[in-house]
């Protein structure tokens, strides 16, 4: 004990000094010894930026892909769907992450400043819709229920105005952060209008919040991707969600299919064509396409069908040739 | 013979003896009050070091510093946060570039050639104790708006340390004012007797006397710039790094930055290296303190 | 520790002549003077170093005595040692015994607080409270709990008898810090009565007055003396003669370590000590030949 | 040194020509360009809150934004009423100062009047060190550890949010005690001794000159103290973000909801890269000069306040 409190403080000691040599070492990076591959080393930066739904993916695939190329600095900005796009579009990034298609507002700016692009889907999402574990009544809301939850001054505060059967209980609602492609496709999908919201929840880009704020109060209600549901399967209760065909749990299996709506969806990945010539953007993406499997699972999210990672091929092959 | 007087005497002609020393509760309790104050205060500096040491025990190690942060939740045990550090160690020696020679220039102008009866003079004094009372956040939309957008220096290093530049500006002038106060007129005078220039006074003897001062000053501004978060929030710090910067207009995340990238995290893994990244910084801090505490009561003249 | 006063300087000057001709009051009044204060086999310790040594006196009651020396002799120690006022220093001690009618003040069981009700001071700078007059007045009577029937009527009464009340009737929602020095001065002693002590202590009141308020305290001093009993620190040798019924002479002696104590060199009816002194020390000061 | 000096100074050249000297006109030129960044800075940050304010309230009605309950520019169904930011900013300040004021003084009163020299020279250090604690830490402190014994020791059933107002006032004025208490410190220190010997000298206890004179003596200062911690807490960014999230809409009616305030506001929406000068962009400029003018209020009361208490004292 004693001396792993010793090793412990020495430790930490020498980093206080270390982090001065480190400045030194400049991008010299211990935790990659280097792929050692045949590949040729290349450098320079890869601008990523966008949804936060879709960061961990890139930021999974940027880990990866520096075990392969240590000089290629991948920087993973999370701005958020609508904010990546808005950098993109005037070139200012590589790679913008979404988690909803490109809006045609969007496709003309990026159309005014030249800016030419790839559509790639790259995994899939379920939106989840998830309660806390004490609650026993709430198993499967309609689409209806849930837009009479959250469409824009809804005055639903407590379970037994969404469903008389359900118990007097008062209603805390959790939900993404208005800058999220999650906020824009959950809006969309559930209140029919994109951004139309109920206001007075609480907003959050930290899907941990939703987690902790869910588990803490009985009558909590949030959605966040099917992700963090299974990370937090034992805290929270999964709800089913009826979108005319029946109630259906997501699942890897349903969403992969798309039975599970309306709140399956697909994540894309927008390439900048220009930025295509740049050879480590072209690496990286070809590094991100190659290893997708990989990168889907160690982002923990849904993986492409097989019909999917075909159309995925061909667009890689496209953007090959251009 | 007054009327005091008179009431006294007719109540006591022989004075009464002393009473015996009274316990008063009242006095007990209050200075109980006191201290309880302020053991409350440092209960809570205790609690928060013994929870951050607790909860990131298990990665005070190497990794913290040799190690990169990471964006896959399987590899958080091989992650650290080093481009957090360097990027925090450009940021800051950019920033004691920028702000020390600034700050020690506008104070040597105010102490030893401002007149002080002068309007601007005094404008000037009072625009810096203003400045030192602005909320940091504003001067990340300072940075945001003027350097990041219309000057278009971007989301760089060395917009980070601009904006950190002037955020401690003003400390490092009342530090730096203060030390050149604390000397003595007399050694100015003498100088000025021996025919020396205005410059010459300053430099060769004002200056050296101010030094211990300054610097006490500079390291309290600077652990100030390095524990700061909030502008750097709006100057795209928050960007997932995991590389060192290598020039003025490379991307960087800081130490505290990072930390919040962390904190936000939901797996408790990311919790624990967020201790651990607290844990750092509060002992870069703790030394950089005590280092001006030293100087401070190691040169501190009495003259 | 007396902060050194300008008037030192003038001290070692050829000494002004004597003013025993001023001396209107005398111990020698047919009354049998009580000793209110008395002190026996004194030292008074700071830290380690003792700042005076072995001291015996005592002061009656009823009567004005002085405490006069050069500066570092230990005067105002010495009184400051009469309401435990020395307490309140880091390291301070007293050894032997100070009583107070028969009762010794630095008994375990006495209480500091009450003491100093009894036993008041006023300073060498005058120090108002940052309040109004009247609130300045009214604070003793306040903080001591005592039953005061009309606060209004006691603070009159004090400014009254502190010679102030005429000059000050009409502000006494006034701060105390606008008025003059001699008027803070007597609005410190007029704090002080309002309390109703016995013992008045007064380190140098006057030495930061101007002749005009100087003579206004000293003859406040004089009428004060009727009711109570008056110890005061001078530098001023006249100030001494005029207003004083005894005088002690205090000096700085060396002992054989090098080391400064203050001593009591000699204890005496003023008219005594001031024309025929017993010792040549107390002799070479009076006149001016000191040091 | 002195005499080292002289015997190469004295036959300086510039002594004797004894004209116009261009490196010290050059040099004085250099201090007073020093001198000047910090009135840019100024004048930056005004310019650079208050150009597009000025663009937004050319789109959004002044009234509107100071007297509307709803604060919502990022949604589909706009309103720009700023109150509920600042009645979240009020709560979060209003507890931080009802936590730090009682204890900041209480340890300033303890520090100044009570404690031996020797630990005084120990706390306070300890004390400035506990001020330079990252408010990050503080904002980690009060989501990780503070909340949890919260929520646990809630006393109704309606506990406190994961998120809210009541633990970042807590974590915030425990940030604020050793401003308050420090400068406090100073002010109490800086009122004469002979006050406190006039005060033992009619009878007063220890307490009586502590509560009696001592803290009615240094009141401006003390309030000055309070007044910065105040606007510290105001401008506090990173703890509120952290601990009393992003929640906007609604004006909060208890402090154990979670809601944005003005600092939080901004973190939160000028990290999402909103697209420049739309009006959602210009509303982080219109919170911000809200934000700064009232800090900027507060400070120059307090500096007023500090320069009242040293014409009395110094």
């Amino acid at each position: 004990m004693i001396k792993t409190v010793r090793g412990r403080l020495t430790a930490l000691t020498a980093a206080l000094f270390l982090t001065a040599a480190l400045t030194a070492c400049g991008s010299d990076n211990p935790s990659t010894d280097s792929g050692g591959d045949t590949a040729e080393q290349l450098s320079g930066e890869v601008k990523v930026d966008g949804s936060s739904t879709v960061g961990p993916l890139s930021k999974a695939a940027a880990d990866l892909y520096a075990e392969e190329q240590a000089k290629v600095n991948v920087t993973v900005g999370t701005s958020g769907t609508g904010g990546g796009f808005k950098k993109f579009c005037v070139g200012e990034t590589d790679v913008s992450d979404a988690s909803r298609p490109i809006k045609d507002s969007e496709k003309a700016e990026c159309d005014a400043k030249g800016v030419k692009y790839a559509e790639l889907i790259v995994a899939n999402d379920a939106l989840s819709v998830v309660v806390n574990k004490e609650n026993t009544w709430a198993e499967c809301l309609t689409v209806a229920q849930l837009k009479k939850i959250w469409e824009p001054k809804s005055k639903v505060t407590n379970w037994n105005q969404v469903d008389p059967s359900f118990p007097n209980e008062p209603m805390k609602l959790f939900g993404a952060g208005t800058d999220s492609g999650t906020f824009d496709y959950f809006t969309a999908e559930i209140n029919g209008e994109e951004g139309a919201s109920r206001t007075d929840y609480t907003p959050t880009e930290d899907d941990n919040v939703t987690v902790q704020g869910v588990t803490g109060s009985k009558g909590g209600l949030g959605y966040f991707g099917f992700t963090y549901y299974e990370e937090n399967a034992d805290k929270l209760k999964l709800v089913k969600v009826d979108g005319g065909g029946g109630c259906v749990e997501p699942s890897v299996a349903t969403a992969q299919d798309g039975s599970y709506k309306p709140l399956s969806r697909p994540l894309f990945v927008y390439v900048s064509g220009a930025s295509l010539a740049k050879p480590q953007v072209k690496d990286f993406i070809d590094f991100y396409i190659q290893n997708i499997d990989e990168v889907v699972k160690e982002a923990k999210y849904v993986p492409l069908t097989a019909e999917q990672k075909t159309t995925l091929a061909a667009e890689f092959a496209e953007l090959q040739k251009s | 013979m007054t009327a005091a007087a008179a009431a006294r005497e007719a109540v006591a002609a022989p004075p009464p003896p002393l009473t015996q020393r009274r316990i008063r509760p009242g006095e007990i309790l209050f200075r109980l009050a006191l201290q309880l104050c302020l053991l409350i205060a440092f209960a809570f500096l205790v609690a928060l070091v013994v929870f951050a040491v607790y909860k990131g025990w298990d990665r005070l190690d190497a990794r913290l510093w040799q190690q990169m942060p990471t964006g896959r939740a399987s590899r958080v045990e091989s992650a650290g946060v080093q481009s957090a550090i360097t990027g925090t160690l450009w940021v800051i020696a950019l920033t004691a570039l920028i702000s020390l020679p600034t700050g020690i220039a506008s104070a040597i102008y105010m102490e030893e050639y401002a007149d002080n009866t002068r309007w601007y003079n005094r404008l000037l004094e009072l625009n810096i104790q203003n400045l030192a009372g602005v909320p940091s956040i504003v001067f990340g939309i300072l940075g945001l708006g003027l350097i990041a957008r219309v000057i278009g220096l971007g989301f760089t290093v060395i917009t980070a340390a601009i904006v950190l530049s002037l955020l401690v500006l003003p400390t490092v002038i009342i530090a730096s004012r203060e030390a050149l106060r604390a000397v003595p007129q007399s050694i100015r005078q003498a100088s000025y007797a021996l025919g020396a220039t205005r410059w010459q006074t300053t430099a060769r003897q004002v200056l050296p006397a101010a030094i211990p001062g300054m610097a006490t000053g500079a390291i309290l501004a600077l652990s100030r710039a390095l524990g700061e978060a909030a502008p750097l929030i709006l100057l795209g710090a928050v960007t997932f790094i995991r590389f060192n910067p290598d020039s003025l207009l490379s991307t960087y995340t800081t130490l505290p930055i990072q930390i919040y990238n962390l904190i936000k995290e939901p797996q408790a893994e990311f919790q624990e290296l967020a201790a651990a990244a607290i844990v750092l910084l509060l002992g870069i801090l703790l030394l950089m303190n005590s280092a001006a505490i030293v100087i401070r009561n190691k040169f501190q003249k009495r003259w | 520790m007396t902060t050194p006063d300008p008037k030192d300087a003038a001290m070692t000057h050829p000494a002004p002549p004597l003013i025993t001709t001023a001396v209107r009051l005398s111990a020698d009044d047919g009354v049998a003077h009580e000793p209110v204060l008395t002190l026996k086999d004194i030292s008074v310790f700071y830290g380690d170093y003792e700042a005076v040594r072995g001291v015996d006196m005592a002061m009656a009651g009823n009567q004005i005595t002085a405490l006069i020396g050069p500066s570092g002799c230990g005067k105002s120690t010495v009184l400051r040692s009469l309401n435990r006022m020395n307490d309140l220093i880091p390291g301070a001690r007293v050894a032997g015994t100070i009583s107070y009618h028969g009762q010794s003040l630095y008994a375990r069981e006495v209480d500091p607080i009450e003491l100093r009700r009894r036993i008041g001071m006023v300073f060498q700078k005058p120090n108002p409270f940052p309040k109004s007059i009247y609130d300045n007045i009214a604070y003793g009577p306040r903080v001591t709990g005592m039953k005061v029937t009309n606060m209004n009527d006691l603070v009159e009464q004090a400014l009254r008898d502190a010679a102030l009340w005429d000059e000050v009737k009409d502000k006494l929602k006034q701060s105390a810090l606008a008025l003059s020095g001699g008027q803070q001065q007597r609005l410190c002693i007029a704090r002080t009565i309002a309390v109703r002590p016995e013992v008045i202590l007064m380190d140098e009141p006057c030495s930061a007055l101007d002749p005009i308020a100087t003579g206004k305290i000293e003859d406040l001093m004089i009428n004060l003396a009727a009711d109570y009993t008056i110890v005061i620190v001078t530098h001023n040798m006249q100030q001494a003669a005029r207003v004083s019924h005894r005088t002690a002479f205090f000096t700085a002696e060396v002992d054989e370590a090098g080391i400064r104590h203050g001593r009591l060199v000699e204890y005496e009816d003023t008219n005594k000590l001031f024309t025929n002194p017993n010792h040549k020390q107390t002799e070479d000061y009076i006149t001016g030949r000191f040091g | 040194m002195a005499a080292d000096t002289s015997r190469r100074d004295v036959p300086a050249a510039g002594v004797r020509r004894g004209r116009s000297r261009p490196g010290e006109r050059l040099i004085e030129t250099l201090l007073i360009v020093a001198a000047v960044v910090s009135v840019a800075t100024t004048i930056g940050i005004v310019a650079s809150l208050f150009i597009p304010t000025v663009e937004f309230f050319g789109q959004v009605s002044i009234v509107e934004f100071f007297t509307k309950t709803m604060w919502t520019p990022l949604f589909a169904d706009k309103h720009y009423g700023v109150l509920p930011l600042l009645v979240a900013t009020l709560w979060v300040t209003a507890i931080a100062i009802v936590i730090a004021v009682p204890l900041g003084i209480g340890a300033a009163i303890y520090l100044s009047e009570y404690a031996h020299t020797g630990t005084r020279k120990v706390l306070k250090p300890v004390l400035e060190i506990l001020a330079g604690i990252p408010t990050v830490v503080y904002g980690f402190f009060a989501l990780t550890f503070l909340n949890p014994i919260l929520i646990d020791w809630w006393p109704t059933a309606d506990k406190p949010e994961f998120q809210n107002l009541l633990v970042a006032g807590i974590a915030m004025g425990i940030m604020i005690v050793p401003t308050v208490a420090s400068l406090s410190e100073d002010a109490m220190s800086a009122v004469p001794r002979s006050l406190r010997e006039g005060a033992y000298a009619l009878a007063s206890t220890k307490m009586q000159v502590s509560t009696r004179v001592v803290v009615p003596a240094a009141l401006s200062g003390i309030v000055a103290a309070i007044v910065l911690g105040f606007s510290r807490a105001l401008g506090e960014t990173l703890i509120v973000t952290i601990a009393a999230g992003l929640k906007t809409a609604d004006v909060p009616t208890s402090p154990i909801q979670g809601a944005a305030t003005m600092t939080s506001y901004i973190a939160g929406a000028g990290q999402g890269d909103l697209p420049v000068n739309s009006l959602e962009y210009l509303t982080i400029f219109a919170v911000g000069a809200t934000l700064f003018v009232f800090t900027f209020a507060l400070n120059v009361l307090s500096i007023r306040l500090v320069r009242k208490f040293r014409e009395v004292y110094e």
